[in-house]
């Protein structure tokens, strides 16, 4: 009980500290994923191209990137970043927007080849330019389908953000080790910033379900949809 | 109007298409059959530069067309298509797919292309559908649009690949009414279906491929009653 | 748990019959650091083992990010942390210290040619700590913009990488870093602290026979050889 | 140059350590996944199953995982195991599994679902029980189907099993922090542990490849099937 | 054989069987039609109890079946069913896909029962293809190993559901000649097709649906040649 009544006073008592590390994870969160967005167009196209160049340099950038540890990368960009004299907080964010874009690279790649490639065909047998048709036919479907994974993977980097804390960032899960730290309260202040993270989730998960029920009512039905849904629940039942 | 001589294509190492030789006058109607996998949407394919060909040569309304040497953008105008899978653009409107191509690839201003779009729609038979989405279409509608969308080009020739297959059995007839009423207008047409009374009706010629090769051509009645082959006759029977 | 049979006679508790098992940061050159072989060694490390030998015990050491060591000792994980902690009441209310093993003070490090010559300069600038330590509190008396580490030597190379304006540390921890090359410079220093070992609330008999321990190997002179090995200088006496 | 011949030296000097950690990294990874995999399934079965408890306990489990940073459930069950004195390897392997039973759970639902559910009404039209079909006809086909994503979750939690070098587990990246502490050395050892990580995730991809391979060769071809191939590359071309 | 009377079914807010009645006597064959959605599928599905009936009673071989009240799973072994995508096991050869029923849920020894399937696969023409997996299978093939796997169970009743809509045109043919076969041995039957040849030749009685209702039922001959109401005959129509 008395456990129970210290959680919460601890967790009104530390508010106004958790709600600035909130801001900085938020903020946080939300340039990287900007800058990765940008970066991840940039490395999908190449992947996409037709220059077995920039189709190696690509793949070898996004090899590294999802072939070693975020936060090894992290340290990395803190430390080999310093001669620019950039600080931790750009450090943190130029790192996740590397990393981030890496993903999105693959994330963009996926949807661009998931528009059925009739619909490349029509364009060009209308006599559409290749990139006319990369513009106008294949790109804003694509946008739209990549909407939901982009909203996952804004959700995965918001709890990567955490890894921030390793290199200073004052960010949610810097805050909670530190006061859990001077306190020797550790499970407290854990308990209460594991709650900040699950409300953040939660409330973008909300935004990508809505987001996915927006756009799959765009996409053309198959007759069997309706089966469809009754797929999941009851596979076990009689 | 089309002329194809000794055409040869392979994937890989399968060769699917073997010195095929065609013509098609003027405003003459050509239907295709054949067994799955004979090669006739791999031929469609080629006429359009969907695919390149390997040898042999294609001619397009007098002109010879080589890959290499020709903006394929500015000839592929001239031939439209109509996919057995429809391809609409979803995210455009019904007069949107259509003036997409006239708008963006010709250049026509955008009110002239509505007003030309607008005649297509009204020829097809779905005027009252312009403002609505593909995905609010049944099959043969989408079929239907996506003609309107072809023709919206001007096209001098235009091959369907299997227009009617993925439609509903009821849907059919009034997809193949539009293709005869183009028909009938003079269309130059390389139709690819097993609607034998499509081919009967409309059909100047009638062309049987096998195996990349084409076995056997000639009017519809000739054919259908008097297969010169044995390969034809077998097949004919089969499906009638 | 179960209790062994010290040399001298006392019973105490351990986690595990006739070993002395301790924490060190691991990340405190040269007070706790890997070596190339991946064994832990430091003034810490050598002052932990002495004082299992003094008591007849078997020493096992193990590196524990330095936030995390006084809830490790609390929680039963460890006997006992060998760890550098500075004795103050906040850290006296979850644990029991010794008596000081080595004395020592804050120092504030700077970056080379920087224009804080003192703590009073630092107003508005921002301090690099690590968590969990003594240093961050007394940071607070100077700025309110603090950034934290999980360890010192972290801190002390963002604050030769420019990153922060200062650093405060223990002066040998700084001073080792120097020699290794760090663009960095000791501005003043801070006060004094004392440097006690760490044991839970509830285990009076190890805590007893700690101290007993300690004060012998000051008596023969172990200790203050230890120092001089580790830091080049004899920081046992209290100043 | 004296950068690139120190970069070799450290790196061939530490080898012996470094094999070390890397054990202890491949052992937490194949715990964790292997205990991951079994409370996967039994998360994955509450999900499916018919019971609403069963299904809201799976649901929230996985949110409550899957919500928060995997930093925090790690130091979470390192501060709150320690009472019952399990090291910190094993607060890290547990950390780990649970962590991944959620993410395996997702898997395994995700791939019992994909089977069509025609093999369900065909298993039942023909009077098979609702547990023959599943334990007959739709496992076998799931297990299958799950390998390749369960074969790139082992390669995540390669990579995350470096977070457990915050709770002194002495895999890699723990490795790494201390020579790079002790040496004053921090990016030559970052470097370091990245090429140690790039290697074990590049041989880990391989092998799901194949996988990979392997079971899309045994599954039914659709008509289309060598037209999709030609997808991906020459998107962009003319 | 079967009798069905008022049968109800709605999904939700759609009523798609409107009270049904049907009744097929021992070795007779029916044949359903009607357009897309009318409810054909839903009606079979009805019959082996993949869907649950609302309303309205359905007796299979003299029982009655409730289904709160009886073991469904024993019922449905009196009830073959053949699904228009085949539904193989693809995990398992022809042969064990035709002897996993038998062995798992009638409990009959291996081998009986593999010389029992020996023998069905004999009759579908597939003796050869024993060991072969599904994915090595034509269409045609599928389809009657799919035949012959419900065959296996021993059913009392048959149904298939556009059993050749999936089919290339060319291998329909076989598929249709190994259910003409199986209506000859007196089985009873029941099938969605719109195979109209097949009806003229097999079936003893053709059904026509439409929006959940029967709208007429009649011989063959009867039916297609003068169908009584307007519906029927414009069906009939569309499709022939
Ligand atoms: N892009 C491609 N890559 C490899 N093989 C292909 C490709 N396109 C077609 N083929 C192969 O070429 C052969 C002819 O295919 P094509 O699609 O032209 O046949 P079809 O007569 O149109 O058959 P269907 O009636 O099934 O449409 C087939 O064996 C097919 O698998
Ligand atoms: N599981 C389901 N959930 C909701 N609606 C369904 C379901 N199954 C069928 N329906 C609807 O019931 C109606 C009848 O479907 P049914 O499949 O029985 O028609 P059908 O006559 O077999 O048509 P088709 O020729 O297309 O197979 C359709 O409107 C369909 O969308
Ligand atoms: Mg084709
Ligand atoms: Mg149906």
């Amino acid at each position: 009980m008395s456990d129970i009544s210290n959680f919460f006073s601890r967790m009104l008592e530390s508010y106004p500290l958790f709600f600035e590390g909130l801001l900085l994870t938020l903020e946080l969160t939300v340039v990287a994923i900007l800058l990765g967005i940008v970066g991840g167009l940039v490395v999908a196209f190449f992947k996409l191209s037709n220059s077995r160049v920039l189709r190696a340099i690509a793949g070898v950038y996004i090899t590294l990137i999802r072939g070693t540890p975020l936060i090894v990368q992290i340290f990395f960009f803190y430390f080999g970043l310093s001669e620019l004299g950039i600080s931790a907080y750009w450090c943190a964010t130029i790192g996740l927007a590397l990393h981030n874009s890496a993903y999105i690279a693959e994330i963009f790649r996926g949807s661009i080849q998931s528009i059925d490639h009739g619909q490349t065909e029509a364009g060009r047998s209308l006599g559409m330019s290749s990139l006319q048709v990369m513009r106008r036919i294949v790109l804003p479907q694509a946008f739209l389908r990549a909407l939901p994974p982009l909203g996952n993977q804004f959700i995965t980097c918001l709890k990567d953000s955490s890894l921030a804390a390793f290199i200073s960032s004052s960010e949610l899960f810097n805050i909670a080790t530190a006061q859990g730290a001077r306190t020797f309260e550790e499970m407290t202040y854990l308990l209460i910033v594991a709650v900040y993270y699950l409300v953040l989730v939660l409330i973008f998960q909300g935004i990508v379900h809505l987001l996915e029920r927006k756009f799959s009512a765009g996409e053309e039905r198959v007759k069997t949809y309706d089966r469809k849904k009754n797929h999941g629940k009851g596979q076990l039942a009689q | 109007m089309v002329k194809v001589s000794s055409l040869n294509k392979s994937f890989g190492d399968l060769h699917v298409l073997k010195d095929v030789d065609l013509q098609v006058a003027e405003k003459e109607v050509v239907v295709l059959i054949g067994s799955s996998g004979s090669g006739k949407s791999t031929l469609l394919r080629c006429l359009n530069f969907l695919e390149m060909k390997e040898s042999g040569s294609i001619e397009i309304d007098g002109v010879q067309i080589e890959p290499k040497s020709t903006n394929l953008n500015v000839f592929r105008q001239n031939v439209g298509m109509v996919f057995q899978h429809f391809n609409l653009f979803p995210h455009k409107t019904v007069l949107e797919n259509v003036i997409e191509a006239p708008v963006v690839v010709k250049k026509v201003p955008k009110d002239q292309a509505i007003a030309e779009a607008r005649v297509l729609l009204e020829k097809v038979g779905l005027a009252d559908k312009e403002a609505v989405y593909p995905n609010k279409l049944s099959g043969g509608q989408k079929q239907r649009v996506a003609i309107a969308r072809a023709l919206a080009m001007k096209p001098k020739v235009m091959l369907f690949d299997e227009p009617t297959s993925a439609l509903d059995p009821e849907l059919v007839g009034e997809v193949l009414v539009t293709m005869k009423d183009l028909a009938a207008e003079g269309m130059t047409m390389i139709v690819v279906t097993h609607e034998m009374g499509f081919a009967k009706e409309a059909a100047d010629l009638v062309v049987y491929m096998h195996d990349g090769q084409i076995v056997e051509a000639g009017k519809p009645m000739d054919l259908f009653t008097a297969p010169k082959q044995e390969r034809t006759r077998s097949f004919l029977q089969a499906i009638l | 748990s179960d209790t062994t049979k010290t040399t001298s006679g006392e019973e105490v508790t351990l986690k595990e019959k006739g070993v002395f098992s301790f924490a060190v940061s691991g990340e405190y050159a040269p007070f706790s650091y890997v070596d190339k072989d991946g064994n832990l060694d430091g003034f810490d490390v050598a002052v932990g083992k002495a004082l299992a030998k003094k008591m007849g015990l078997k020493a096992k050491v193990d590196k524990q990010k330095f936030h995390g060591i006084v809830t490790a000792v609390k929680t039963k994980r460890y006997d006992a942390a060998v760890a550098s902690h500075a004795i103050n009441d906040e850290r006296k209310k979850a644990v029991n210290f010794t008596a000081p093993y080595y004395y020592s003070g804050p120092v504030l490090f700077v970056q080379k040619g920087s224009n804080v010559k003192q703590a009073t300069d630092l107003k508005g600038k921002n301090i690099a700590v690590s968590k969990g330590s003594t240093y961050g509190e007394t940071a607070k008396q100077y700025t309110k913009d603090i950034s934290v580490y999980d360890s010192d030597v972290t801190a002390l190379k963002a604050l030769s990488e420019k990153k922060h304006d200062g650093t405060i540390t223990d002066s040998i921890t700084g001073k080792q870093a120097m020699k290794k090359g760090f663009n960095i410079q000791e501005a003043e220093t801070l006060g004094t602290s004392e440097q006690g070992i760490i044991v839970s609330k509830d285990n009076d008999t190890l805590l007893k026979a700690l101290d007993k321990a300690l004060e012998e190997l000051k008596k023969d002179g172990t200790l203050k050889k230890l120092s001089e090995k580790y830091t080049g200088i004899d920081i046992t006496k209290k100043p």
